[in-house]
C-alpha cells in the first residue's frame, strides 16, 4: 500500500501533531462532508512490485509481437525501423526522462540544448527556418499547421488533399468543430491530388509522399498557392529527406510531419512527435515551444525557451495555441537518431526503404489478381487491390506470420492494401510475405 | 581537419563550467554511427527507384558523429539537467512526483512496445484490454461514467472536453457562446476556450482565493455553455461551494468542466462526478507518475457522466460478451482527436502505477501529499507572506510582496536562490491574482527530512541578501540566462547564427 | 524527526559543490523500499524456521531509504563520477576505449542472463556455443592452441599461467623456482609470480627500453620457469628482439608467458603465438570493449600452446560429433580457478564486440590505436620529455622530469590539472624505470579533434604555473584529496567514524 | 567494418603524412618482418549492428531460461532472487560502468563513495569492521581468507571443511599448488563439520550455512580456533544475516562469501561478487582495494582509495595479493540491492526464503523414498536423496519444466540433489515442483 510514499507511520503521527491535527482525514476538513467519498475507491488493492510486473506481462503477453510474432509489412504513418542501442540508452537518461518543461534554464541546458539541436536538425530535413519543440503527434501537427495558415491569411476554408493521412483528416475535423474552418475534399487521381483550380483557400494541406505512398507534385501546389494567396502545408515523412527534395525546395510555407520513423518504437501509436517547422516570417504564429540560443549573465552561451509571449501561460485566451505539455522526450530521441544515422545513414536509410519497397512491389504484381491502386512513383510505401478484401487478407496473413499491411477505406475504392517496407525487411522475409500472399487470395 | 571540440567533458559540470559544443560543431564530414540489418534485397541506385523531379542530389545535411562522441555528447548533456531522479521538484501545479522504476520496465515490455497500431483487433487484444481496464479505472477515481484515453496531454483534454460541450449543447437547445473560467485559472483553460469556439468569461476570486459565487451567478445565463474549474484550485484550495456553483451552473444548462492538474490532492477523498462535474480530464503525467521528459510526453484522459458518454472520441475498446475486445465508435462521437489510440505507452504506465498503488494507496498518496503542502505551508509561516493562509491541499501559495518592499527580494530571485541551495525552483508568478507569487508543491514522494532541508533553505533565502541574490544562480551549469536578448535577437536553430 | 539530510541535489555539481550525505544519513527508521512477490506460502514465524541458538534478535541494521531516496542518493553520485561516456580517458595500460552500447543490449539478453550456471548442458547450449566460439576466437587472434575462460581478471590469468607454468615443469625435468620479468613490468606480474611459489627474478632494460638481452642472458638457466612478457611493453614499444627472447629462453627449457594487456595494439597485425608465447592471457575489459565498471567486473582468459592445453583448468565445453555441447575436464587440468565458467555476461560482451568487428574491423582497431598514439606523441615532442622517442605502439610515455627541474612541474600536477582541462588524467608513475611518467593510451575511439584538444591541453599545461597547478583540481566535485591522511587516520566504514 | 573507429580516410592520411608515412601499415615497423601476420585474422568479417544482436539471440533462444522456461529450484551458491528495476536502472548507469578503478579520486568520489557504502553495509551484514572493495567471487574471497590466515600465523595447514562448496575448495586446492598451503578435509556428520580434535592450524574454514544448507556450529568452531590457535574463517551466505546470527557475532577473524544474491542475476555464473571482510587488526594483510574516507583541500570530505602500500603496484612479489581490477560495478550493485530492502526488507527476505525451504522440504519428505540427506537445521537451502540419481532427476524434470536443484557429488553419499527456493517462489510452483518430483522417482 503505497509502496511510493516514504513517510512511516511515527513521521506522520509527529507532523499532523505538529499541523494541531489528530488524524490524516482532518486534513481534508475543507471538503465538505457530503462530497467525502465513503468506503474508499473502488478499485483493488495495490499490488507488490513483482506482482504488478507480471500483470503487465500477462497484459503483453495477450500481444502479438512486431519482430517476433509478426513480420511487419504496416506502415501508415507509423513504422517498423530499428532503434539502436545507442538511441534507447542515451535519450531515455533519467534527467531527460524526469525532467519537467525548461523553465528554469540555468539547470536545464541538457533538455533545452537537445531541442536547439532537434529543431535545427528538422529544420535540415524539411527545408524550412524554424521549428518548434515538437507537438503530440502527425494530426495535432496538421491541426496547428491549419490554425497558423487561418491565423496568416484570415481566411476560413483550407483545400484538403485526400492523400493526407485519413485518420489525421479526421482529426482536422474534429477541431474545426470548435475553430469553424472549412475544409474542402480535394481526390486523388491516379495516386495524385487533383486541386480545385480556383478558390480563395487559407491554405492547402498535402501529404508527401501521401498516405497511398505516392509523390505528391509539390510544385504544383506551390503555384496553386500562389495564384490563390493560399500557404502551402506540407506533411512531411522525415525518412524521405535522404532522398527526396525537401518541402520547403518546392516553397512550403509550414511543413509538419509525423516523427515515429526516427527513435521511437512502433508503441501501438503513441507516444509519438509532431513535427512543426515553418518559414521564419511566421514564427510569432508558432505553436508551442521555441528554444533559441542566448548568453548567460557571464556571456557564455547558453539556451532557453523563447518567444514565450506566443503561449497560453502569458497570452491566453489569444494564445497561438492551447499546447503546454508536449513530447520533448519523443524529440530527443528524434535528434539522437538521427544524429546516430548522420548524413550518409539517412541517405542509406532512405535508400534501404525504396529498394525493399520497389522489391517487394514488383513481386506483388507478378501474382494475378493483384493490381496497383495507384501508378504514380512511390518512395517506401505503396497501395494494391486484391481480389480479397485488405482486412481479411490482414487476419488471414496474419496465422502465416505476417503484418501485411493496412486494410484501405472505401474512399481509396475497396479491397486496398497498404503495404510498407523499412530497411528491416530481408529479401527472405519479403518472398515469404509475397508467397503467403499469393497463397492467402487464392 | 575540420574543427571539433574534441571528447573532453567539457560540458559536464564535473569539470568545469565550459559548455558543450553542439553536435554541429563536432560534426566531421564523413562520419556516421549507422549500422543496418543485412537484407539482401538488390541494391538499386537512387535514380532507378526515384523520378528526378524528386529525386536530391545532395542528402539533408546531419551531424557527422561517431557513436562514441554521441553518446559523450549526450551524457555530457544529462550532467547539465536537473531532475527529479536528482532531487526534490516543487514545481506548484506540476507534481513532480517520482516516478517509480517499475514503471519503466512495465512501459518498455516488448509485448507493449513491439506493437503496430493498425493492427486487427484481433493480434492486440492485451492492449486493448489494458486500455479498457486504465478506462474503469480512471472512471472510478474520478466518479464518472466513460472515459477516452485519446488526448496527449492536459491541454488536449480540455479542448476535447470543450468539444463535447458543444456536441451536447448543438443536440440539447443549441449552441452556446460562453465559458466562465475563473481568474486563477491556468493559461491552457482559456487558450483552450478560444479553440472550442467560445469565449471566455472570467469570474474573480473572493478573498478566501475561491469562487467568488455571487459574482459567478451574476455571470450565469442561458448563453453559458459551461465553467471551468480545478479543484483544489491554483491556489492549492478546495473549492468548498462547489455544489451551490454545481447546482447554478446546471440551473441556466451549463455543464461543469474539471480541469484534473491538481486531482493528486484528492484520490480516494473524493471525486468530481460527486461534485457535480460532468467533464473530467486528467494528467496522467501529474497525478499517475508518467514522467514528465522535459516537456512530455504525457495523457490528457478525459472521463465524462453518463449523458455525454454517446459523444466520446472514439474509437475506443470495448469487451464483447464473447470475452473479446473490439474496436467501437461511440454513438454520437465528436470523432478522433489523436492519430492514433492516444500515448499509448504513457497510458501502460500509469495503469502500472494505479495496480501497484491500489485504491488504498492512491488515498495514501492524496493524504501524504496534502500533508507535505501543509506542513511546509505552516513551516514557512512569518518567513513568507502567505495570501491564502488556510488549510490547503497539495499545494500552497505563498508571496514575496512584503519581502519584495522590505528588501527588493523578488520571487524570481528566491527561485534562482533556491537552485545554488540545491532543489528546484517553485512555479513564480503563477497563479496571476497573487503578487510575486511562489507556488509551491512539494508532492507526497518528498521525506519529511527533504521537507526540513527545503524549509531551512527557504527561510536562509527569506533572510539573505536580497541584491545578492539578483545574481543568482552561479553554481548551475550556467549562471542567470538573458530571456530578454533570446526573444530580441531570435536564434532559433544552429544555422541562423551569424 | 531523525535527522536526514533531504532530497536537495546536494552533491550534484550541476547545483555547487556539497557533498553527497551516505546513505546512512539518509536513513530514516522504518523506512524500506522492498516489495515481494505474493506467494501463498505458509507464514511461519522465524522462531519456527530457525533454532534460537543461530537466530538473532535484531536484523542486520541496512539502510532505511525510500525507493525515491535511494534512486536520487546513486543519482547524484553518478554526477559526482567521470567515465568513458562523459569524455576521454587516456590512462595508460588501461585500454579505455568505448564501450560500444550494442554489447550491453546483447549481455542483457534474458536468454543469457536467466540461466544458472549448474544447468545441465542439454539446457544450456546456447551458452556453451558462445563460450567454445570465444575459445576459438581468441585462439585465432592470439595463435594460440586452446583456452580457458575462466579467469575473471587479468592478473587471476597471470597466476593461472603461472600455474600452468608448475604443471608442465612438474612432468617436463621437475619443479624450476626463478621466474624472469623486465623492470618495466605490470606490479600484477611479480604479485602473480609470488603466488604462482616462484621467486621473481628481473631483467632490466637497455636504454632503447627493450628488455636487455644481453641481461636476460645472464639471468637463463635450467632453474628459470619462464618468462613474462608484455609486449608491446609497458613504455608502448614492441620488443623487436622477441624471437631472440623465445629461443633463448626455450633453450634453457623455460616457458614464454604474454601479458595480454597491450594486445590492442597489434590485433591482426601480429600474434603471440607466432612471437614464440606458450601461455598468454588477454584483458576482456581492455582489448575487447568490456567496459571497466569502475574497478571491474573484467575477464582474463588464457590461451596456450598445444603442448599445454591439457593442463588447462576445467571444465570446458567441448563440441562432440553429435552437435551437442558436453563439459569436459583436460586430461592434467590444474583444476578450476572460478566458482563457475568465469565471468560470463563479460565474455558475452566480449563476443559481441568480436562479431561487430570481424578480423577486419579488428585490425582497424589496432591501426587506428596506434595511429593516435604516434599521433599524440608527435603533438608532444618538444613539450614533455619523450624518454623514448621511438615509433610507438598503441601507448607511450612521456615524462615532467625537464619541466620539475625547470620549474617544479609534477606529473601529479600534470594530471590534477588534466581533470580540470575537461580530460581524464593519463597514468601516471607508471613504468617505475621512467621519472615523472606519464603514460598516455588514446586507444582508437577518440577522434583526431579528440586528440587535438587534448594536446592542446596538456601543451597550455606544461607552459602554465607550476604552483598553481599544485593546487589543481578546483573545478571538480571535490579538490585535491588528502591521501596520506586517509591511511594515516583509516576510516574504511561509516560506522568507524568517531 | 570497424564501427567503432571514428576516423575517416581522410582523418587517416592526414595523420599518417603529419607522422610522415605513406600507409598504416608503416606504423608497425618496429614489428620485425617474419612476425607480421600475413592474410590477417582467420575471422569470419565484422557484422553489422542489427546481425550482431541477431546472432546472440540465436545463442541465447538455445538456453533455457529461469522463470520462462524453468522454474529454478537450484542455488548452491547461485540464487533465483529478484532484481528489481530500482537496482538494474540506477546501479549501472554509465558513470559507474564505464568508469575505470578510481585513480583520480577528485573525479571518482561517485564510486568511491559507493564502495564506502558497500564496505559499510557488508560489515553490518557479517559482523566485521573492514571490508574490501571486492573479490572475483566466492571462492577466490576463500582463497585470499586462506592467504590472508598464513600470513598471519606463519602457518601452512588449513582445517578445510567438506561443508564449503565443492567448487570453491577445487579453487582452493588449484592455488595451493602455488602457495603450497595444506588442506586438511573435514567430513561431514548428520550435515555439520567434524573437525579434527588437535593440530596446529593456520585456519579453519567454515561455511554458514554450509553447501548443505546446515547451519554449522560456529562457537565450537570458534572454540577450536582458540585452542588450536588458528583464525576462524567463515563463508557466509549474505541473505542469512535478515534471520541468523552474524559470523561475527560468533567472533569470526575473516569472513567472505558469494555476493550473488544481491543485485545480480544468475548469469550463467558470473560476473558475481566475492565478499572479504575481516577484524581490523588484519586490515593491512587485507587483500585488494580498501576506500577510506578523508577530506580535499578545502576539508570537504571526500573518499580515496587507501593503504594502498599493501597493493601489488607499490608492493609488488611482497604485496598481500595479486588482485587488481575486481569487481567493483557487482559490489555497487549489491548496495544498492541491500539499500532497496532496507532493514525490515532483508530480514522480510530472509523470512521469505526459509518459509519456502521449510515447506518445500516438508513437502518433499512426505514422498516416501525420499529422505533427508542430513537432519541439521537448515536455513534456505536443504539435501536430498531419492530412489532416482540427482542428475537424472534434473534432466527429467527439466521436461516439466523445473529446474529441480544441483545433484550431488558422491562425497555427500550418492543420490543426493541440493534443492533451495527463494522468495520468488509461490506456493503453486512448489506444490508443482513436489508432484512431479514424485511422478519423475516413480
Ligand atoms: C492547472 C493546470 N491545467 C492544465 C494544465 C495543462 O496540462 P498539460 O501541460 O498536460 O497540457 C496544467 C499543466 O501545466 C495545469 O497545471
Ligand atoms: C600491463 C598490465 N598487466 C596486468 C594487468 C592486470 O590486469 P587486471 O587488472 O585485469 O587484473 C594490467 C591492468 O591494470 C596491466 O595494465
Amino acid at each position: 500500500m503505497g509502496h511510493y510514499v516514504p513517510h512511516t507511520d511515527a513521521e506522520i503521527a509527529q507532523m499532523l501533531s505538529s499541523l494541531g491535527l489528530s488524524s490524516l482525514d482532518e486534513l481534508f476538513e475543507t471538503v465538505p462532508e457530503a462530497l467525502r467519498l465513503a468506503g474508499g475507491l473502488d478499485l483493488a488493492p495495490g499490488l507488490s512490485e513483482p506482482d504488478t510486473l507480471a500483470a503487465m506481462e500477462r497484459l503483453a503477453d495477450r500481444n502479438r509481437r512486431a519482430g517476433r510474432d509478426l513480420v511487419c509489412f504496416a506502415g501508415g504513418g507509423a513504422y517498423d525501423h530499428e532503434v539502436p542501442a545507442t538511441v534507447r540508452r542515451v535519450a531515455f537518461r533519467s534527467e531527460f526522462v524526469t525532467a519537467y518543461t525548461p523553465y528554469q534554464p540555468e539547470v536545464a541546458q541538457g533538455v533545452l540544448q537537445a531541442l536547439f539541436e532537434y529543431q535545427t536538425l528538422l529544420c535540415r530535413l524539411t527545408g524550412m527556418e524554424v521549428a518548434n519543440a515538437s507537438l503530440y503527434d502527425g494530426a495535432s501537427a496538421c491541426v496547428e499547421a491549419v490554425n497558423l495558415a487561418v491565423a496568416a491569411t484570415g481566411r476560413q476554408t483550407v483545400f484538403l488533399s485526400n492523400g493526407v493521412n485519413p485518420q489525421w483528416r479526421e482529426v482536422l475535423h474534429t477541431y474545426a468543430a470548435g475553430t469553424g474552418h472549412q475544409y474542402v475534399a480535394c481526390d486523388l487521381a491516379g495516386g495524385l491530388t487533383r486541386w480545385p483550380d480556383a478558390g480563395e483557400p487559407a491554405a492547402l494541406l498535402v501529404q508527401y509522399p501521401n498516405y497511398l505512398g505516392c509523390l505528391e507534385d509539390l510544385a504544383a501546389a506551390r503555384q496553386l498557392a500562389d495564384r490563390t494567396g493560399a500557404l502551402l502545408l506540407v506533411a512531411f515523412d522525415p525518412v524521405a529527406a535522404g532522398l527526396l527534395h525537401s518541402p520547403g525546395h518546392f516553397g512550403a510555407d509550414v511543413v509538419v510531419g509525423e516523427g515515429q520513423p526516427f527513435g521511437t518504437p512502433l508503441s501501438f501509436g503513441g507516444p509519438y512527435l509532431g513535427m512543426f517547422t515553418c518559414r521564419r516570417e511566421h514564427v510569432r504564429r508558432l505553436p508551442g515551444r521555441l528554444v533559441g540560443e542566448t548568453v548567460d549573465a557571464d556571456g557564455r552561451r547558453a539556451y532557453v525557451t523563447t518567444l514565450r509571449t506566443r503561449e497560453q501561460d502569458i497570452r491566453r485566451e489569444k494564445a497561438s495555441s492551447n499546447v503546454c505539455t508536449n513530447q520533448t522526450l519523443i524529440a530527443v530521441a528524434f535528434a539522437v537518431q538521427l544524429a546516430w544515422l548522420g548524413t550518409s545513414g539517412l541517405r542509406d536509410l532512405a535508400l534501404r526503404c525504396a529498394r525493399g519497397t520497389r522489391y517487394a512491389r514488383d513481386a506483388l504484381l507478378t501474382i494475378d489478381g493483384v493490381e496497383p491502386l495507384a501508378d504514380a512513383p512511390i518512395f517506401r510505401e505503396f497501395a494494391v487491390t486484391s481480389p480479397v478484401p485488405g482486412d481479411v487478407l490482414v487476419e488471414r496473413m496474419a496465422d502465416d506470420g505476417f503484418l501485411a499491411g493496412i486494410p484501405l477505406g472505401s474512399e481509396y475504392g475497396d479491397r486496398g492494401l497498404l503495404v510498407s517496407v523499412t530497411e528491416r525487411r530481408t529479401r527472405d522475409e519479403i518472398d515469404a510475405f509475397v508467397a503467403a500472399f499469393e497463397k492467402v487470395i487464392r | 581537419m575540420p574543427a571539433a571540440a574534441g571528447g573532453r567533458a567539457s560540458s559536464a559540470p564535473i569539470m568545469g563550467h565550459d559548455n558543450e559544443p553542439t553536435i554541429f560543431e563536432l560534426s566531421a564530414r564523413g562520419r556516421t554511427a549507422a549500422s543496418f540489418r543485412t537484407t539482401g534485397v538488390p541494391e538499386w541506385d537512387a535514380e532507378e527507384l526515384v523520378p528526378s523531379p524528386h529525386l536530391r542530389d545532395e542528402p539533408a545535411a546531419i551531424a557527422e558523429i561517431s557513436e562514441r562522441d554521441l553518446v559523450a555528447h549526450f551524457t555530457r548533456l544529462t550532467h547539465r539537467q536537473y531532475s527529479v531522479d536528482l532531487g526534490a521538484y516543487p514545481l506548484g501545479s506540476c507534481t513532480m512526483k517520482y516516478n517509480p522504476k517499475l514503471c519503466d520496465d512495465a512501459a518498455s515490455l516488448p509485448g507493449l512496445t513491439d506493437v503496430h497500431p493498425a493492427a486487427p483487433a484481433a493480434l492486440t487484444q492485451g492492449w486493448m484490454e489494458l486500455l479498457a481496464e486504465l478506462e474503469q479505472a480512471l472512471c472510478s477515481i474520478t466518479g464518472m461514467h466513460a472515459a477516452t484515453l485519446q488526448p496527449p496531454a492536459g491541454a488536449a483534454g480540455e479542448l476535447t472536453g470543450l468539444l463535447l460541450m458543444r456536441a451536447w449543447h448543438a443536440e440539447h437547445g443549441g449552441q452556446r457562446h460562453k465559458v466562465v473560467i475563473p481568474d486563477s485559472a491556468h493559461g491552457t483553460n482559456p487558450a483552450s476556450v478560444t479553440l472550442g469556439g467560445y469565449e471566455t468569461v472570467t469570474v474573480p476570486s473572493d478573498d478566501r482565493g475561491l469562487v467568488d459565487v455571487a459574482a459567478l451567478r451574476e455571470r450565469l445565463d442561458d448563453d453559458v455553455a459551461g465553467i471551468m474549474l480545478t479543484n483544489p484550485n491554483t491556489l492549492g484550495l478546495f473549492e468548498e461551494d462547489i455544489a451551490e456553483i454545481a447546482g447554478a451552473v446546471h440551473e441556466v444548462g451549463g455543464l461543469l468542466y474539471y480541469d484534473g492538474a491538481n486531482l493528486n490532492a484528492i484520490l480516494g477523498v473524493t471525486r468530481p462526478g460527486d461534485m457535480g462535474f460532468d467533464i473530467v480530464h486528467m494528467n496522467l503525467h501529474k497525478t499517475f507518475a508518467v514522467p514528465h521528459g522535459g516537456g512530455g510526453p504525457g495523457a490528457g484522459p478525459v472521463a465524462v457522466s453518463e449523458r455525454l458518454a454517446p459523444y466520446l472520441p472514439g474509437p475506443r475498446p470495448v469487451l464483447g460478451d464473447d470475452g473479446v475486445y473490439r474496436w467501437e465508435q461511440p454513438a454520437q462521437s465528436i470523432g478522433r482527436v489523436h492519430s492514433w489510440h492516444g500515448n499509448a505507452l504513457a497510458l501502460a504506465r500509469a495503469y502500472s502505477y494505479i495496480l501497484a498503488n491500489g485504491g488504498d494507496g492512491l488515498r495514501r498518496v492524496a493524504e501524504a501529499a496534502v500533508l507535505n503542502a501543509n506542513w511546509l505551508r505552516t513551516r514557512l509561516r512569518g518567513i513568507y507572506d502567505l495570501p491564502y493562509d488556510r488549510p490547503a491541499m497539495h499545494e500552497f501559495v505563498a508571496s514575496t510582496s512584503a519581502l519584495k518592499k522590505a528588501k527588493g527580494l523578488r520571487a524570481l530571485d528566491v527561485a534562482k536562490r533556491l537552485l545554488e541551495e540545491g532543489f528546484h525552483a517553485p512555479t513564480v508568478y503563477f497563479p496571476l491574482i497573487v503578487d510575486e507569487a511562489l507556488m509551491i508543491e512539494p508532492t507526497e514522494t518528498e521525506s519529511p527530512q527533504t521537507l526540513e532541508a527545503l524549509g531551512d533553505a527557504l527561510e536562509r533565502i527569506a533572510a539573505g541578501d536580497a541584491e545578492d541574490a539578483r545574481h543568482a544562480p552561479r553554481t548551475t551549469p550556467v549562471g542567470r540566462v538573458d530571456e530578454a536578448r533570446a526573444a530580441r535577437q531570435l536564434i532559433p536553430t544552429w544555422d541562423a547564427r551569424e
